[in-house]
């Protein structure tokens, strides 16, 4: 039994990327759960985005979904930069305004 | 002519608009003018009735019918063509509520002469309120009835809320809520109907989905497999319930009935006027309208409900009557009691019940006019309304008591007067098609007596009190809103046949056509 | 093609692993002899005050940010090279167009001067009669005022 | 290949437009010295162009750019409505006192909203899963900044903050969807992940979780529920005209992306209209958990409203309840349900965007946003008193306004198609609605303004802009052939 | 079972030394490289630099400053983050060795043949950046991090215009691969004696080199762009608390930081390893005779440089770099791609 699973893991195939990039997706989710740090959440988000990549890459090797795939990665990687880009330019100014970066002490608005 | 019945108050309205905000008398004049004319029109639709035509679901014995498409969507594949009318026309059932309607809506500008709190948009808002009442009778198109019903409400809540007691806007939201909520029902059963109505239009052979009215009285318009199709479905009875308490609540049936003591009572006299005395009928109207030809079935399964219902009004209305020491909350209650009276006569489904309902629809209409007038001319010189407050009134103001006991008289049933013929009718109608309910109902006539004499008693005769001893009689103006009304009264008491044969056919018309599906 | 990447993993390794043999090499010969003054953070011979992590200077985020655009815009255009010359014309104006998109935003951000380095106004002092020394600038304004 | 490029850009003309603009604005901002509305300007200029190039393209039906893009007429009227939109809200935003503290920075404001806009066309119109995921993000990047573009404000920082986390999350969660999706499918053209689907395709678990994960990608943007948690923050934070925007112009892109998305992706393309949606995915009952999600944003929307003191936060419950209203047309998703949606946001557009205008003027004038410091309001602004009242009265949906009209249609394709119960919590929610718009109302009228408050002046402009709310709200609540006439003519999807 | 330690030894000794070699030729160029600096600093400066120690021109200068350096303390600051502080120059050297693996030294030989070698180098120099601030971030110290965070600034600005002109030879080349690139070099064609090298083969190219000479300067930290040490401003820059083996990490990381961009600018510019003369002179070992001459003239000139100009201050550093470099790098790239389509 534990022969054929290390056999599993030599041979590296589809499943095992999906379930690393289904790990990554649990870890970022959980991040932006559990962090009340906004950096923290930002970093989480990056995981999602990142486990997406893995995804589409490890489709675009293993299926017919050819390069495409990887196309698509590229894309998200921009995406993710731009969306980083613009979150950490709100996070400085909400750093100026409330001098903290805890999503807890975002709190002026509720109701 | 009916369009112009309609939208002159639209026109009057945007006069109004235009004139500056101090023309106060202008405005007075504008909107006396517009509902004079209107008056006028009606009594022209009075004499060029024709009593012999039946109406009801006979589109060729309409009369008055104006008819053009109002709104044509071209056949799409999916839903068929789209077709929603502008057709107005009056039959028997209608005629007297439209006379009704302008005699009342007149009536209400003259008593509001002396508003002087914002009286352009009290004006502009008061003749939007008569277009609406006004197109609802005359409407013969479910969509452009609904749009006529509501566009009444929101006026309604900005005359009570702006201009009237204390507790305004807790009666008007009430009563918007109350209302709005029966117009939902009331849109959903409408789009119910549309989707499971098409005539088959004669020219192109096309299936049209229709809101006309007469054709969603025709079984043979319904599309086979559609929600409302075939007899005594789960869904007509539905559909029917949904009608009936979005009418109930208008009527208002006794556990619907609780929004109308206070916006009577907070409402400004005109507005209480034309609420008790036009807006209520509109339920019955639409009960008479809309649910009995289109519903048979379901009319025929709940009529029992629908006179237990009445009946229970009639009761509950006239104790609770009893039990109020407001001048205002007495009259509202006993309103509810008279709105009954004509549920049951209605509900009856025969001719007597039938006519002594409508008649009792527009008797009532005058009579609590009176009885609001009366009340409002107390509250203007004496800011209060309170029972005991009053005494001995008919040595101060002896005119005003006179036309008062009148109205007063002829809402207790008395004979001679107007209300003694309905009432008589709808009992005599519902006697015959379920004895107990009426017997029981005819006790609520004595309890009527009995508040009715109290209260005459109470604020006429006795000793007048000290601080009224400089109460004014009636002014000319006042008696103008008053006379016409009193004359009415009393002539129709005596000789009730001119409204009668107005309404007979039709009405035994649509007796027929729920009883036999004729 | 996995076996060459199998050889870049080698580099690295090999790379660290220099790192670490050379580290172990002078830990056996090298003397370990730690006193508080030495393990003192180095700030010119003085006693350290604050913290070290302090607040930086916003230009340093703008230029990441300015650089993360160049740098996607560059990842895409790495594709786009390579196969610039099979694909032609075409290509060229794709990428001109693309550039030239970019560069809008660029001049934008140059012309708005984002991307200017401060440079601290140096403090001059000067007399002022009465007063006494103080900054060219508050005696500017004072002189404004009077 | 050049050849379908070129062919391809004569179809994107309106875009090009957009992007010419919004280079326009930057390279005016630049050498401009006269600051100042200029680059609002230009982007209205730009916008009227766009939408002549758009009427040019009325009929059009094709697929562009290797089958990215479809122009096709359904695509044509939500560009439509997002260039009417956008023209508005630049109106406003040259009226509002909020941005004039920023008016050296207003050109950025203008740019992003053009970004925005070009993020806008692009949901509406594309076929392919990579564009829309682009397309989304790019509507949503901008939007970030935007609703942060007030920034010495803490709310509109806070609301931007947040803005931006769930936003990041919510598309973080969509492309994993969406990643799923592609891998099992293996393909990015949602034409051909509809073949694939409609070819044996033995993966139902996975199907059901990527969709779902998409639906809360999409139902963010839309502020369904239970995705809708942002929206009211954000929109009390925002400045007013974004909230504007954001409420009208990004829900009926998303709106139309979820549309053509659902379905193209998951009918039965050979079986002609009613029956065959959704018969892609027999797994769970997708229409029931669409309708149940319809159901709580009305129900959840219109309760939570009641108890708002902020009239942009009331604002923002009140559309959180038209997305359960606009999403009883997409439970149906027949041609009747999406003309029903499309005649819905169409008169949606005029009365949210009057209602916010007035809000905005108000409190351009008053500095607050407060219900309870409306009152007298009415009195001293009667013109815009009685707007509002129209706005919110056809925001109830009641006759002879074009909001009773929009519910009319939407809750009749929802009786025809059978969903009574649906129908019914509708009509429930909506009376429960009346009572907090009216409120707003009651406050402005049954009370005398304050001693020493006068009437509040408006300049000539704004007033004209309010008529051109106005007008239509009330003109298509009694004449309405012509939307229906355009709904149903644009109902037309690419290759359906 | 001799024969199967034998089966797997041989492939095995076959690929350390075939990741070795490079480790080789660095650390000989380190200790030649830092001995011939400052020998070409004392010439430069009308001096002689070190003499003692070994014979000839103190030849073994560099060799007792390794053996001095390896004797030394190694202090890490209480108040350093020990972690990161310790991590650091493993991860700036191994970056900049892994570096080395795309790099065709001679035909015969190449680190590791992947087809995104250029891309992968560029992106494996990038972790400096990143090795750069966490030395300065963990010290603890105000200018090491003031050092890092400067540097990391100077390093990703001049990354654009590195890269932007890298692409400019990959739009002329059509291929990621440096083998492919530099086998395209070969050949004199042009004129008729001309070796095939991408300067010569396009005018516009003789400006991506300027601009790429320039770029790596910055990059890898050197006179005129040397801010990020910069003594006299920053004390020791991010290296101010490392000391012993771990500073002489760091600077052999740079010394390799130098030696890769040079090589990298031979390969890109200057036909690699193949040489000037046509089949003269070729063949595998003089390939890499070739290749490195030409890596070490670039070396040279980077020193001479560096004893030559005075340092730039922060802003005209990076007006440099924002305003004059990048715009004129894309603008480059435009021509260079119109000079390929038109001729």
């Amino acid at each position: 039994m534990e022969s054929s699973f290390i056999q599993w893991l030599a041979e590296p195939a589809l499943t095992h990327f999906l379930i690393v990039s289904a790990i990554l997706f649990a870890l970022g989710l959980m991040a932006v759960i559990s962090k009340r740090n906004i950096i923290m959440v930002l970093m989480g988000v990056e995981l999602i985005l990142n486990s997406a990549n893995i995804n589409f890459v490890a489709f675009s090797r293993f299926t017919e979904l050819s390069m495409e795939g990887q196309m698509i990665g590229m894309f998200i990687i921009i995406i993710a930069a731009a969306e980083a880009a613009v979150a950490l330019a709100i996070v400085l100014n909400v750093f100026n305004r409330f001098k903290s970066i805890n999503l807890d002490d975002l709190n002026i608005l509720k109701g | 002519m009916l369009t112009w019945i309609v939208f002159l108050p639209i026109v009057g309205m945007i006069i109004i608009l235009l004139l500056p905000d101090q023309s106060k008398k202008a405005i007075r004049w504008t909107a006396a003018t517009v509902t004079g004319l209107q008056v006028v029109l009606a009594g022209v639709i009075y004499s060029l009735f024709d009593r012999s035509m039946v109406g009801i679901n006979e589109a060729d014995s309409f009369q008055f019918v104006e008819q053009f498409n109002w709104i044509t969507v071209d056949a799409v594949p999916w839903v068929g063509r789209i077709e929603i009318n502008y057709f107005l026309g009056i039959d028997g059932l209608s005629v007297l509520m439209v006379i009704l309607a302008s005699i009342i809506g007149l009536i209400g500008v003259i008593s509001s002469w002396n508003i002087e709190k914002m009286t352009k948009g009290y004006f502009a808002l008061y003749l939007l309120l008569v277009t609406g009442m006004m197109g609802v009778f005359v409407s013969l198109d479910f969509f452009l009835f609904f749009i006529f019903w509501e566009v009444m409400l929101l006026p309604m809540y900005f005359l009570i809320g702006l201009w009237g007691g204390p507790r305004r806007e807790y009666a008007a939201i009430k009563f918007f809520l109350y209302t709005f909520f029966g117009g939902v029902l009331m849109m959903l059963v409408m789009l119910a109907l549309y989707f499971s109505v098409a005539y088959t239009d004669a020219a192109t052979g096309e299936s049209v989905h229709t809101f006309n009215l007469l054709h969603m009285m025709n079984p043979e318009n319904y599309v086979d497999g559609s929600i409302l199709s075939g007899v005594d479905t789960t869904w007509r009875y539905v559909a029917w319930l949904a009608l009936f308490i979005s009418f109930a609540i208008k009527i208002p049936l006794f556990p619907f009935h609780t929004w109308l003591p206070d916006a009577h009572v907070e409402a400004p006299t005109p507005i209480s006027v034309i609420l008790a005395g036009v807006l209520l009928k509109l339920g019955t109207y639409g009960i008479l309208r809309i649910s009995f030809p289109i519903f048979p079935d379901g009319t025929e399964y709940f009529v029992y409900l629908m006179a237990a219902l009445g009946m229970i009004s009639i009761i509950y209305g006239a104790f609770c009557a009893m039990a109020q020491d407001d001048f205002k909350k007495l009259i509202a209650y006993s309103s509810i009691s008279h709105m009954g009276i004509v549920v049951i006569g209605i509900a009856a489904l025969n001719t007597q019940g039938m006519v002594g309902g409508v008649l009792q629809m527009f008797n009532h209409g005058i009579i609590t006019a009176v009885l609001f007038l009366a009340v409002g001319v107390l509250y203007d010189r004496t800011h209060t309304r309170g029972l005991y407050d009053f005494g001995g009134i008919a040595n101060q103001m002896p005119k005003y008591t006179g036309i008062a006991m009148v109205g007063m008289f002829a809402a207790l049933g008395l004979p001679g007067l107007n209300g003694f013929v309905s009432e008589l009718f709808s009992f005599l109608g519902a006697f015959e098609a379920y004895r107990w309910i009426a017997i029981i109902s005819v006790f609520g006539i004595i309890i009527t007596a009995g508040y009715i004499l109290w209260t005459v008693q109470r604020i006429y005769l006795g000793n007048l009190q000290e601080k009224h001893k400089t109460l004014e009689d009636l002014t000319l103006r006042e008696m103008l809103a008053f006379v016409p009304l009193i004359i009415l009264i009393i002539l129709l008491g005596i000789y009730p046949a001119p409204a009668i044969e107005l309404m007979n056919a039709s009405l035994s018309h649509l007796v027929e056509l729920v009883t036999q599906g004729v | 093609m996995i076996e060459d990447f199998g050889y870049v993993l080698l580099f690295l390794v090999t790379g660290a692993l220099f790192v670490g043999v050379a580290l172990f090499v002078s830990k056996l010969i090298r003397p370990d002899r730690p006193n508080a003054e030495k393990l003192l953070t180095y700030e010119c011979g003085e006693i350290p005050f604050g913290n070290a992590r302090v607040q930086f200077n916003n230009r340093f985020y703008i230029i990441g940010l300015m650089f993360l655009i160049f740098e996607v815009e560059i990842l895409l255009l790495f594709p786009w090279a390579t196969v610039f010359k099979d694909v032609g014309w075409l290509a060229f104006w794709a990428m001109f167009i693309f550039v030239s998109l970019i560069f809008i935003g660029f001049i934008y951000e140059l012309g708005k001067g984002q991307l200017k380095w401060d440079i601290p106004r140096p403090i001059r002092p000067t007399y002022v009669e009465g007063v006494g020394v103080m900054e060219e600038s508050e005696a500017e304004t004072l002189k404004k005022s009077a | 290949m050049v050849d379908n490029i070129l062919n391809s850009i004569i179809h994107f003309y309106p875009e090009i437009a957009i992007v010419v603009t919004l280079c326009g604005i930057i390279v005016a901002d630049l050498f401009v010295k006269r600051k100042g509305h200029t680059g609002g300007v230009i982007l209205f200029g730009g916008m009227v162009v766009t939408a002549v190039l758009l009427l040019v393209q009325t009929g059009w039906n094709n697929s562009v750019f290797y089958e990215m893009i479809a122009v096709d007429p359904f695509a044509l009227y939500f560009k439509l409505l997002l260039t009417l939109a956008t023209l508005f809200v630049i109106l406003f935003s040259m009226k509002s006192r909020e941005l004039d503290e920023y008016s050296n920075r207003i050109s950025e404001y203008y740019m992003l909203m053009a970004g925005m806009i070009l993020g806008m066309f692009l949901m509406v119109s594309s076929t392919n899963l990579l564009l829309m995921y682009l397309a989304f993000e790019m509507t949503s990047i901008s939007s970030y900044v935007l609703v942060g573009f007030t920034k010495k404000s803490d709310k509109s920082s806070e609301a931007s903050m947040k803005y931006i986390i769930y936003g990041a999350v919510a598309s973080g969660i969509m492309i994993y969807g969406i990643s799923l999706l592609v891998g099992l499918t293996g393909a990015t053209d949602i034409y051909a992940v509809n073949m694939a689907l409609a070819g044996d395709l033995n993966q139902p678990l996975l199907l059901t979780i990527s969709i779902i994960m998409i639906i809360a990608g999409l139902g963010f943007k839309l502020a369904l529920v239970p995705f809708h948690f942002w929206a009211p923050d954000v929109y009390e934070g925002a400045p007013i005209t974004i909230t504007a925007y954001l409420s009208v112009a990004s829900k009926i892109a998303a709106l139309a992306m979820t549309i053509r998305f659902f379905r193209i992706s998951f009918s039965d393309l050979s079986v002609a209209d009613d029956g065959a949606i959704w018969s892609m995915l027999d797994v769970l009952n997708w229409n029931v958990i669409l309708a149940v999600l319809a159901a709580l944003a009305m129900v959840v929307g219109n309760l939570t409203a009641l108890r708002q003191d902020n009239i942009k936060r009331m604002l923002a419950y009140s559309s959180i309840a038209h997305a359960g209203y606009i999403m009883m047309g997409f439970v149906i998703l027949t041609n009747e349900g999406l003309s029903a949606i499309m005649i819905y946001v169409f008169v949606y557009l005029f009365m949210n965007l009057g209602a916010f205008y007035v809000a905005m003027l108000f409190s351009n004038q008053t500095g607050t946003e407060s219900i309870e410091k409306y009152k007298g309001l009415g009195h001293r602004a009667p013109l815009m008193g009685v707007s509002m009242t129209v706005f919110l009265v056809a925001l109830t949906g009641f006759p002879p306004t074009a909001g009773f009209i929009a519910k009319l249609y939407i809750f009749g394709a929802a009786i025809s198609a059978g969903w009574f119960w649906l129908v019914l919590i509708a009509g429930i929610t909506t009376v429960v609605s009346l009572f907090y718009y009216i409120r707003v109302v009651r406050n402005m009228f049954f009370y005398k303004p304050e001693e020493g408050a006068e009437k509040l002046e408006f300049d000539a402009g704004t007033k004209i802009i309010l008529l051109l709310l106005l007008i239509p709200t009330l003109l298509f609540g009694v004449y309405f052939t012509p939307i229906f006439e355009m709904a149903r003519e644009s109902v037309q999807m690419f290759g359906m | 079972m001799f024969e199967t330690i034998g089966n797997i030894m041989a492939p095995l000794t076959a690929i350390i030394i075939h990741a070795a070699i490079p480790l080789t030729i660095i650390l000989v160029y380190a200790l030649v490289a830092i001995w011939g600096e400052r020998k070409i600093a004392g010439f430069i400066q009308d001096r002689l630099g070190p003499m003692r120690v070994g014979g000839f021109h103190g030849w073994a200068q560099s060799i007792a400053d390794l053996l001095k350096l390896i004797q030394k303390e190694d202090i890490i600051p209480t108040d350093a983050s020990r972690f990161l502080f310790k991590f650091a120059p493993f991860m700036m050297f191994a970056a900049s060795y892994a570096a080395f693996a795309v790099i065709p030294f001679s035909s015969d030989y190449i680190g590791s043949n992947i087809n995104v070698g250029v891309f992968y180098l560029l992106a494996v120099t990038s972790i400096l950046t990143l090795s750069v601030i966490m030395a300065g971030w963990a010290s603890n110290n105000k200018w090491s991090l003031l050092g890092g965070m400067r540097s990391a600034a100077q390093m990703v600005s001049y990354e654009v215009p590195t890269i932007a002109t890298v692409l400019t030879v990959i739009v002329v080349a059509g291929s990621l691969n440096l083998m492919t690139v530099t086998e395209m070099q070969s050949g004199n064609d042009i004129l008729g004696f001309l070796p095939n090298w991408f300067i010569f083969q396009n005018p516009f190219l003789i400006v991506a080199f300027i601009i790429f000479f320039i770029s790596i300067l910055a990059e890898s930290h050197r006179v005129p762009f040397d801010l990020p040490e910069s003594e006299s401003e920053l004390v020791g820059g991010y290296q101010t608390e490392y000391s012993g083996m771990r500073w002489a990490m760091f600077m052999l990381a740079e010394y390799a930081d130098m030696l890769l961009l040079s090589l990298l600018g031979a390969t890109l510019f200057f036909g690699g390893w193949n040489s000037p003369f046509g089949e003269f002179m070729a063949g595998p070992f003089w390939g890499f005779f070739w290749f490195m001459l030409k890596g070490l003239l670039l070396v040279f000139v980077m020193m001479w440089i560096r004893w030559t100009l005075p340092r730039y201050r922060v802003d005209q550093l990076m007006h440099i770099c924002w305003s004059i470099l990048i715009p004129l790098s894309f603008v480059n790239l435009i021509l260079v791609a119109l000079w390929e389509m038109i001729f």
